[in-house]
Parts: C-alpha cells; structure tokens; sequence
C-alpha cells in the first residue's frame, strides 16, 4: 500500500489523527538500533502506533517523500535536511538522539595519523552523508579547506571498504562496525569523528503533518525516549535488533556496534538550537543564502518538554 | 525461426542426419549450449576465487552464492523478496507491453507523431531515472505505485525505441497492400505494421523484461523495504557478500526464465520467418 | 471510338520516381493519354522497365501522378479505392498469413469476411488450383503458387476495375490456360455479380490478344501511348483461336510494335539483326 | 545415351521440406534420375508448384538432398561450389548494392574482383540492358530489370555449370530475345573461355526447346522424371527455326507432356475440357 | 529512408506539391516537430510548477533551470564536467561499436554462439551492474578506467541484443546468394548480414548511446568526483534543484544531440531501404 496521495505537496497531511506512519531512514547500520528496537519490541504498537520503516538512499530523497507525505517521519543528517527546510519544506525537528558524527576514517598502509590524510583521497558515501558532513566539520577542526583532500563518493560501503583495500581511496570514512570488518583486510583506524558534536541523526517531520497529528507525534517521540532507554539498559536486546536489522549476524560484530553508539545514544533527545543553527549555517553556505536568524522556529520540542516535566524520562532509567 | 531445413550451417555436411535431426536436434542444443555457457563462466569465476585472483569477500564465489542460496531457500526467507519483486516486474511489463506496443507502432507510421516525440523518447532513455527520484517520490511515494512507475519507465523505452524503428522500418510492399485493399488505420497496425515489426517488438520486449528487472531493483534498492534489491542491499552493506550473490544467483535466474519466456514467445508467433 | 463519360480517363499523365541519394528526379510515365470504357479488357504492353507497373500502381493510387489528368468514373484518383484491386508484379505476399489468411486479407480489410466471402476465398483457394494449401504459408510456396495466391487475393474482394501486373508470368501452359478462363469468366460476370473491367500487363503478346479488347503498346520509357489496337476476335474465345492466321497476324503486328521500342539490341548493340521474321518467331514463343 | 562419367549424375533423387509449426515432413522431389554430359543445355518443365525449383536447389548446393545421389563430377554435392552459379527465381537482390556492386558480388566472393573481372561486369551490365543505370539500387529497378541483374550476377563468375531458374519470365520478347542468343554464347563458350553446362527452368515450352539439348519433363509433385527429350536442331539456331514444322511438333509434344500433369483443371474442375487443339493452341501462347 | 515519392501518407492528397517537397520538407519537418514536441512539454513543466502543482523546490522548472545553465555557463563551470562526462561517452561507444556490432554480427550467425552466450547476455543486461560495483572497483579502481568500463558495460549489452536480434533475422534469400557464390565468412557478415541488420544495428546503437550516457552518469554518481552526474549529485543533496536540473538539461541536450547523430548516420546509410 502506498502511505499517502500523490502530488499533494508539503501541505497535504495525512488523514488527520492517523496513527499510522511511515518512518524513513537514511543508511544501514546501528545507528538506528532505537527504530529497531522500536519495531521488534513492539513499543510502536504499545504506544498505539502503527510504524513502518523504510529505508531511503539518500536524505534528498528523504525530503521529497516527507514533502509528499509518503514518509511521515524521517531520519537523516540535519545539515542536508536543513537545506530542504531552507529550500522551502516546512520542516520541523522532532528529536535528536545522537549528537556526534558517528563515523570513523579508516586507512591502510603507512597512513596513521590524520595529519597525513592531507592531500590524499577519501572515498565516503555520497555528498551530503553524515561522514561527508563528518569531514567538513574535521577540515575546518584541521584548519584546511576542502581543497586539502579529495573526496570521491562511491555511494555503498562494500565500494569504500572495495576502494580502500584496492588502494582507489586511501582513506575511507565509514559507520561502525563496517570499520572493524575493514581490519580483517589489514585497515586500521585513524580517527574518529565522535568528538565533534553534530547534529547528526535528527528526526523530522513537515511542519503541516506535525499540527495535525500531535498525538501521533507525542507517541512517537514517547517511543523513541522509551527504546533509547532499553538501549542502554539491554544490551542484549540491542544486539539482537542490531544483528536483525543491520544484516550483521556476526556477533562480535554487532558487540562492536553496540559498544560505539552505546554512549552516544542520548537519553533525553532534545534537540539542541546550537547544533541545529550549526546545520542550518553549513547548508546555507553550501547552499549560498543566509542562514535563518533564528532556527527555533523549525524545533518542536513540545512532546519531549512534556515527558521530561511529568518526570517519564527519569522513570525510564529508575531501577 | 527453427524449422528451416533448407538452410543447413555451410558446408552442408551429413545432409539426411541433418534434415531429420534439424527439429528438435537445435532446440535441445540451445538449451544445453546456454549450460555450458554458464558453467564455463561459473567455474572460471570458482577459480579466480579459489586462487586468489580476486578476494572472495568482494566477489563471493560461485560455491558460497550457492550455499547461501540454499540456505535461504532451507528457511525460506527467499520467497517474500522474490514474490515482491516478481510482483513489481509483472504489472510493470504488463503496462510496459499493453502501452509500449500500440503506441511505437502508432509513433513509428507516422511522421508526425514520431518528430514530436523523438527527443523526448531519447532524452527519457538516456537520463537516467535515478536523477529524477526525488521527483518520482514527490509525486509517486515509496510504495508499489512509485515502485511500478520506476518499472515502467526503466522498461518502456527499450521497447518504444525498438517498436518505432521496426515500425519505420516495414516493407514498403506490405504497406502497399494494405493501401491498395483500402484496410482501415487500425487493421493496419494490427494485421500488417505489427506482425511485420514483430522481430523489432520480440527484440524490444526481451530488452524490456530485462530493464523492467533492473527497474525494479533498482527500485528496491533505493526506497525499499522489500524485494531482492533490498536484500542485496542489505546484505552488501553488511558484507555477507555469499548472500548478496545468492540473491544476484536469483535476480540472474529470473532474467534468464524471464528471457527465455520472450524467446519461446518468439519462436511460437515468428514460426513464419525465414531465418536462422 | 471514345465513349463520353470513360470508366478511366488518362490524359497526358505524367509519373516520375525520385531516386538515388540525391534524389533525382525522372519520369517513367510522360504524355500517356488513352480511354477505358466500362467492361473493357485491355491489355498493356511494353518493353521492360518502360513505365507499365509504374502507371498501374498510379491507376491503383498507391503513387500520386506529377502532371496530366487521371480519372476514374470522372473524378480524379487521389488514392486507393475499394472499387479497384491490384495484383502486384511481385506477390507481396504477408509471411505471416497463410494462404486463406493472405487472400481473405483484402474482405476482411473492407469488413466483408462474413460467410460468404469465406465461402468465395475457399472457392478462389480452388480455383487457383491450391486446393488442399490452405494453411501454407508463404515460404512454403513455389514462385508458381505465390502469383496465384496474389491473384486470388486481388479477385476476392471482387472489384469493379482490376488492376494486373503480370500475374502469368510464372505459371506452366495448363495453369496459365486455366487462370486465363477463370480471369475471363470472372470479368464477363457471370451470374449475379455486375461486369468489370481490366487493366492486364503481360510481356506475352499472344495472351495480351487472346485475352483483351484492347491492346495497348507503350513505348520505350518514359511511356507514351504508341498504339491502341482493337481485338475484334469473337467472344468466347477458345484456345483453338490462337492458331488463326488473324490472332497470328494480329500477334505479329503488336511484337514488331513493341520491338521498334526495346531498347536493348538495338543502340547498345547495334550490329545485331532485327529482321521482321525474328519477330514472328518470337511472336509465337 | 548416358556418357559413363557425367558431368551431373542424378539417381533416385529425394527432396523434402519440413513445414508449418508442427514440421510436417513433404516430399518436393521424389525417385528422379537423369544424367548430364559436360557441355550439355538442359531445359527443364513442368507444372507450378512441381519441385523443379527445389531441385535446382539442391544441385546449387543450398539444400541437402534426403535420399539418392546427387554428383557433380563423381563427387557428391555437399554444398555449394565456385563451379556452379544459380540465377534465383525470386530476384534476391541485395538492396543496399547498386546493380553493378550486385553483379560484382559473385566475383568479390571468388576474390576475383580484379580489373578484368570489373570489365566483364560493365560488359554484362550493357549486355542486359541497363547500360547507364550501373549505379541504381534495387528498389529503382523494374521487375524485369531485376531479374537481368540478377541473371548477370550469376554469369558474372564464369561458372562451369549454369543453373537458371526462370530467368526470363518477366521479360518482353525482344529482350528476353537478346538473352537467349547472349545465354546461348555465353554457353558455347565463345573465345577464351571453357564450355559450360546449363540447366535452365522454365515454363515457356517453346523456349526450352529453342535453347536445349535436351528438355526433361517432370511429373506434378513431387517430382520425377516423365520424360527426356533430345532436340535435335542443328545450332547455331536462328529464331526464324521457331516456325518450322518440326519444332512446332516438338513443342506440342512436349507442351502435352507438361499439361497432362498439370494438377489443375484435372481432378479439381473435371468437367473442363483438355484437347489437344487446346495444348498446341497454348503450346504456341 | 526519407525520399521514397511512391510512398505519400494515405489518403494522397495534393499529389503534385507532395512530390515535389517530399525530400527537404520531410526533413525539416522532423526537426520543427520535435522542437514543439519539447516546447509543449517544458510548457506543461513550467505552468505546473508556476501554478504550484508540483513544488519547484523539488522539481525545478524551466526558467529555473535554464537560469541556473544560463549561470553555469556564464562561470564557465558547466565545461570541465561536461569534457569530462563527454570523454567518458565517446571513449566508451567506440569501444562498444567496435566490439559490439561484429561480436553481434557472429553471435547472431552461429547458432553455437548463441546458445552459450544467450543466457549469459540476458544476465549482464538484466543484473543492475551496480550490485558489481564493488568486484568493478576492486579490479579496475575508480578512475577513468573503471568509469570506461560502466559505459561499455551499460552501452554493449542493448546493441549486443540488437544486432544478435537482427543477425537472426537476417532474409534467408540474401544468405542463400552469399552461399551460392561461396563468399567468406568474412565477406558475408561484412557484405550480407551487416547491412541486412542495419536497421537493427542501427537501433542498438541508438540505444547505446543512451546507455552510454546513462552509464557516464551513474558511474558520476557512484564513484565520481568529476562529470555531470557528479554536478547533480552535489547539487541535488545541497537541495539546488535548478541547478541539480540545469545539469540534467545539458545531460538531455546531448542525448538528443548524440541520437541525432545517430539518426543522421542511419539516412546516410540506409537510403537504399524502401520504408517510411
Ligand atoms: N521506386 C522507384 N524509384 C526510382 N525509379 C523507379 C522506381 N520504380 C521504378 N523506377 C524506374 O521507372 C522505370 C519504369 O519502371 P516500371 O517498374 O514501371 O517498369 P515496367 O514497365 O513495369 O517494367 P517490367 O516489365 O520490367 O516490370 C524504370 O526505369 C525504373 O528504373
Ligand atoms: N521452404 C519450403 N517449405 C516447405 N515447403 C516448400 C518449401 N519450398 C517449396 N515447398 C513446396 O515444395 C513444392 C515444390 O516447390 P518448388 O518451389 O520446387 O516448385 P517449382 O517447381 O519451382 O514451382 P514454380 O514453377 O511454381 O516455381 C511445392 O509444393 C511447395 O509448396
Ligand atoms: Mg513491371
Ligand atoms: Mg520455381
């Protein structure tokens, strides 16, 4: 079935009051354990909400299906969503539940340190993919331009992890555990991007949808709070959405997945004006308008204001 | 298309051996000559994994698709992507066919139709869809419906491109006939333009069923939560490389099932022609 | 000698072709002017590549003329027409129909395959002597057999002016004998259907006179009319006529007709002796 | 009668061809034997549809016989060879070659495409008539003019035995004239060259007895030998022999011969009459 | 194709002035029309865009879109990419002619080549080649050599089937004159079964620069830092639509610019034929 007319534009809400949606994200990987987590513990369907996740290539791609309400709620890089919402989609900021760049630089051969990566060629996703974003934000860190390395996408990661083996790319930047496969080639790691706080797996939904369908919001900014929780209290549990979802059955694997992300999951995923400003000025310099003065405006913290104030969040992580 | 004695392989050598094996003898041979073919290309592909020539974590290897086939046949986790994809191409060449045909064959008989939109159909080829995604989702959504626009559009233009140039391209006496008995437009196209196009039409829909897989793929690949692309997807990301060629081992299969569906298709309705 | 309101009406027509990369211009058909009354059965003469296909496919309307007047029934031929039907000089045959298939094509084209006309074309499949081939196709059929399935089809839809281009050529003495009975039975009318006319390209001149009221000789190309000869042979003819010394005189006079046209043997090689009698000798031939 | 080596030796030849979709198997050729002498002209006749088209075929080398002997020179014919060339029934020009690249086709095959090579093809080009129309494609073409390109293309290569299907059928009677004495020397050998063999199909009986040594009557379909007839006229022969009592004679004879196996007009339409008036009346048609 | 006077549209009209314009009116005709083929459809584009049918922030609009071409080409920066992205093309259908249409030509003729390779071509054209991305890039890298081996592979499997489809087919009365004559392998499938297959090799071709193009593009997309594809990569995921859609453009405007050379190459070439 197909989630929602077609044509309608940013402006066509779903039947209001509807429960269901659809959730869209952007990439495979342990970064989005709270969705499966979500799903295969049933804590959508508890909270009366019926979810289906689909997997998008591309945040460009994101936006249009949020523009067309195909997708109700999405998942992705907010430096690139911002430049839908700078582009004219109505976008609201739901929550933030992890605020780092998630990715590591891996390498192979004399390359160690990331002084050396100056000048050489690193392979990533695609343009306006977190490790892409990841590396703007350490380019200005360095103080070089990104003119000081050449970037190459290769859209899939068996074609980073390809390319860097094959010695195509020298350095690639990848999500965990990918990386750690990367080390049975010989590659190790050179850095990794967590330092650098981002706001980097933003969920978003149109502005129109969000008025709409305020219950179906709270419900599932209460579910996403809830997994978050049974993230960092069960790790079993995690593990084995993680080996569902991401295709990793490789235990060890997955153990290495949890052990990154766990202190980087949030537990109360606000999402923080600063770092949204910080992805609204960076696509608005890409872009080349002004960023808006004031990104507020495009923040809906209401629901997560609420279940911090009637004290859920706290009860979450009581016992 | 198979029945020709009188065209034995020069120098004609065994001539009544020939003659009465000509038949069956050549269809049994396609068959078995496509085995060899693929099992040629398989174990060169086993060997250069075996030896080392190629890292098998990249290219899997002909043994590992096929335990992982197996395997995914055992649990039967094969069957739902398959039944989605296979659904995603049949409506897909369904549209493709029941408008591609008529339509190219209509674009192809006259001159005015086929200078309007003779950039359009080349430009339409020769972009690919995937720039136009967003656009597609905007309109179209995720779901089946973006899904089989994605199908039709990846299929329809192979067959477009080869029905018009067949239809451009029928004898002249064919047409003549049919003027002269004064057949209205759409005997025409039916009775004579069609048929006189049909190794143009048989050519464009094998390439159709073809791209209408790719499409569909590709489809799943991109905004999928479903189907073999998505399994492929899936998989290579989290590099089971065995498992994404199992499900590669099926896409291939279904080309060929599919393919040989065409061909078979031809040889029934191209009985008439009078080569090869 | 011309009635006042002719079947066809050619006047100075003029036919050319376009041809080769540059698409030069030339005619094949220029100044041919002559009547056709209703009924009549002409036969066209000429030497080869004179023009004689190219004015029958313009009679047919399948080419536009480029100069003159073309009239049928007084109004100007600007297309094919359901009163008319041509047997091509190559059999045109669709490979993809069989032969009840080829020659019920031109009925089914004008709506009329019902029983009857099923009925006709299997009466016609009988006629052309391929009772028994029906369901043939035409790879499978002698050069013979293609040019009477190419008749029948044009004979089926029963036109009132039909159009033949050689459909003799590649038929043995008893067939050709058998279609030229059945081609005037047909033409006379015989029972319920209206009298027709015919318009007959042969390279045979005997058949030409045993078979038309008129014989035309067109010259060399581009074709003109270079004479226009009465057959006042008595009708129903019979093969014995062909024997008379008049049909033999009268044979004789039309090949040293169309000879004096040919344009082979003569400037190409003109060492070559024409003598009147070789004619004659051809002229029985 | 029959040399002890001769050049073609047919015995207890059999034809088939598979057909329609489910392969049905017919035979075209069936029990025929006859020999032929280096040097010798063969006509052969015989109703449409009768197999002689099949035969010739098959003595080109382009479809395997399925029983008997075939042999050309003591050796079975496996194929086609540089020795034998085959004027088409169906012209079978190729369309993308203008006349004179279609009748050089043969000699390029042979790599035998040299200076004197061309100058025989422009001669063959004026020898059939289409001096100054070399560079005209196949679609331009007249019926008739196609079928010379394609009788050029055949002499084009020099061959030793000539197989001709036919070739002059749409053709008038001076042309066709002209072909038979230019056939005719080509077949004596005139000059230089070696003497040739010919076998020549056709359905003009007079024709075939004009040109041949010897004129084979086959049966209707499929085909086997009914009969083998010397002619005996001195050569060189003129046309004016056409009207002598003899060759008309033999015509008739043989013009009997062919109608008595003539499948139409016979079992399918009994009641029409078949004279022997009739025969010599079409005999001379 | 374009100058058969004998061949006027039914019913003839105007017998004279038909005649006498067919050749050059034609012509210019196919061209005009496909201009207002074009026009009416960015027509329909930019008043659905301006009427807020569809959000031009996804999918552009012609004003837009030229504005933004207009731009990048006034900086200058439309060339580098379009250089780059052309070079790809024109390496890569030389490659695929060169191969393509005399491997078709045999494989065609053979019905020992086709058998094993029958399958074996549906498989390369029916497997969307990005799943072997990574075995690609593994053995050729991610430079020009691994760009040029996308193209000839997206660019050679449409004439391959084309030209195998058209060899099939080839009239049997034209082999039965090479036989006859006894003419080399060689010369018969330079001499017969070349021009026999024109239309359809022409065909291939035509649809081989699509893919060729198509190929450049994704191969842009998915390894790129260079070509046009590369430019509506960046552009499209920075969300400029017009700019991401001014690069689609120049892609449109040379595939029509290339297909018309095709075209042009097709009337040069097949003037002999008797259709259309
Ligand atoms: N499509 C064409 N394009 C150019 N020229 C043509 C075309 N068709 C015929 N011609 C030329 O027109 C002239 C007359 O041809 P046409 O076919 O009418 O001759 P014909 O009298 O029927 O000859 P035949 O008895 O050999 O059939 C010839 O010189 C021929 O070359
Ligand atoms: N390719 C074929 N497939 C099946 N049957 C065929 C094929 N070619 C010929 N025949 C059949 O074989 C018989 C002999 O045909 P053939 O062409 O040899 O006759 P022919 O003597 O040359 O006649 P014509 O004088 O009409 O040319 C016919 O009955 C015909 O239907
Ligand atoms: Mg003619
Ligand atoms: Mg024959």
């Amino acid at each position: 079935g197909k989630p929602a007319a077609a044509g309608g534009g940013g402006d066509a809400p779903a039947a209001a009051g509807s429960m269901s949606l659809t959730v869209g994200y952007t990439a495979i990987g342990a970064a989005y354990s709270d969705l499966y987590v979500c799903e295969d513990q049933g804590v959508f369907t508890k909270n009366g909400l019926d979810v289906k996740l689909t997997l998008l290539n591309s945040s460009s791609q994101l936006l249009a299906a949020l523009a067309s309400n195909s997708v109700q709620i999405g998942a992705g890089v907010a430096a690139t969503t911002a430049a839908g919402a700078l582009g004219g989609v109505d976008l609201r900021y739901l929550a933030l539940p992890i605020s780092n760049f998630y990715v590591e630089m891996w390498g192979m051969g004399d390359i160690t340190s990331p002084e050396q990566v100056k000048g050489k060629k690193i392979g990533l996703s695609s343009p306006g993919s977190l490790g892409d974003t990841a590396v703007d934000a350490w380019l200005k860190d360095q103080g070089w331009t990104d003119k000081d390395v050449q970037k190459t996408f290769l859209k899939s990661t068996p074609a980073e992890v390809t390319a860097l083996q094959s010695g195509a790319v020298d350095v690639i930047v990848t999500q965990p555990p990918t990386g750690t496969t990367t080390r049975n080639f010989g590659a190790h790691k050179i850095t990794d991007f967590t330092k650098y706080p981002a706001a980097a797996n933003a969920y978003t939904a149109t502005a129109s949808w969000t008025q709409a369908n305020g219950p179906a919001v709270e419900a599932f900014v209460k579910s996403e709070v809830e997994c978050l929780s049974m993230l960092h209290k069960d790790k079993a549990t995690a593990i084995d959405s993680i080996r569902k979802h991401s295709g990793t059955d490789d235990p060890e694997l997955a153990d290495a997945a949890y052990t990154f992300f766990e202190p980087l999951w949030a537990k109360d995923p606000k999402v923080e004006p600063t770092l949204l400003a910080a992805a609204f000025a960076q696509a608005a310099a890409e872009k080349g308008t002004d960023a808006p003065a004031d990104v507020t405006t495009y923040i809906d913290n209401g629901p997560l204001q609420s279940l911090r104030a009637d004290g859920y969040i706290d009860s979450l992580y009581k016992s | 298309m198979t029945t020709q004695v009188s065209q034995p392989a020069s120098p004609v050598t065994g001539p009544l051996e020939r003659a009465v094996n000509a038949r069956k003898g050549k269809k049994l041979t396609t068959g078995r000559l496509g085995v060899i073919g693929l099992v040629v290309v398989l174990g060169a592909w086993q060997v250069t994994a075996s030896a080392g020539w190629v890292d098998a974590s990249f290219a899997s290897s002909p043994v590992g698709a096929v335990k992982a086939l197996a395997h995914m046949i055992g649990t039967g986790e094969l069957w739902p992507p398959l039944l989605s994809t296979l659904e995603s191409v049949a409506y897909g060449m369904i549209i493709t066919v029941v408008v591609g045909i008529p339509l190219g064959l209509l674009i192809g008989r006259s001159n005015t139709l086929y200078g309007l939109t003779e950039p359009l159909v080349s430009i339409m080829y020769s972009v690919p869809f995937v720039v136009f995604l967003p656009i597609i989702i905007f309109w179209f959504g995720i779901g089946a419906e973006a899904r089989l626009v994605i199908v039709v559009w990846s299929a329809i233009f192979p067959l477009l491109i080869n029905v018009i140039a067949g239809a451009r391209n029928v004898d002249m006496h064919y047409l003549q006939v049919a003027k002269v008995f004064c057949a209205p437009r759409l005997l025409t196209l039916r009775s004579v333009t069609f048929p006189a196009t049909l190794p143009f039409v048989l050519t464009g829909v094998r390439q159709s069923v073809g791209r209408a897989l790719v499409g569909a793929i590709v489809a799943e690949l991109f905004m999928g939560n479903a189907g073999l692309g998505y399994v492929v997807q899936t998989e290579t990301s989290a590099f089971k490389m065995d498992d994404a060629m199992a499900a590669i081992v099926v896409i291939a299969v279904l080309a060929i099932v599919l393919t040989r569906s065409v061909a078979w298709i031809e040889r029934r309705f191209t009985f008439w022609s009078s080569s090869v | 000698m011309t009635p006042p309101h002719p079947k066809l009406r050619v006047r100075d027509v003029e036919i050319g072709h376009r041809s080769g990369r540059k698409g030069t211009y030339a005619h094949a058909v220029d100044g041919l002017s002559f009547d056709v009354a209703a009924n009549e059965f002409i036969a066209v003469v000429g030497p080869s590549g004179c023009g004689k296909t190219t004015f029958l496919t313009a009679v047919a309307g399948l080419i536009p003329i480029s100069g003159g007047t073309l009239e049928l029934d007084d109004r100007r031929i600007d297309g094919p027409g359901r009163d008319r039907s041509l047997v091509f000089q190559q059999a045109s045959l669709f490979p993809w129909r069989n032969v009840v298939q080829n020659i019920e094509f031109g009925l089914k084209a004008h709506g009329r395959l019902d029983a009857a006309g099923r009925a006709r074309v299997a009466e016609l499949v009988e006629l052309v002597g391929l009772g028994g081939k029906g369901d043939k196709y035409p790879r499978e059929l002698s050069g013979g057999m293609s040019q009477r399935v190419n008749l029948a089809r044009a004979l089926a839809t029963d036109p009132e002016l039909i159009l033949l281009d050689e459909p003799f050529a590649a038929l043995d003495a008893q067939t050709r004998e058998v279609m030229q009975e059945e081609l005037t039975r047909i033409w006379q009318a015989d029972g319920v259907q209206a009298g027709k006319t015919a318009m007959f390209i042969t390279h045979d001149v005997p058949e030409a006179v045993f078979l038309a009221d008129r014989v035309l000789v067109l010259s060399r190309g581009p074709a003109h009319l270079v004479a226009d000869i009465h057959i006042d042979l008595p009708r129903p003819r019979t093969p014995s006529m062909k024997r008379t010394p008049e049909f033999l005189a009268m044979s004789d006079r039309i090949v040293d007709l169309v000879m004096a046209q040919s344009q082979i043997g003569k400037q190409d090689q003109p060492g070559r002796r024409v003598t009147s009698d070789d004619h004659a000798g051809v002229a029985a031939g």
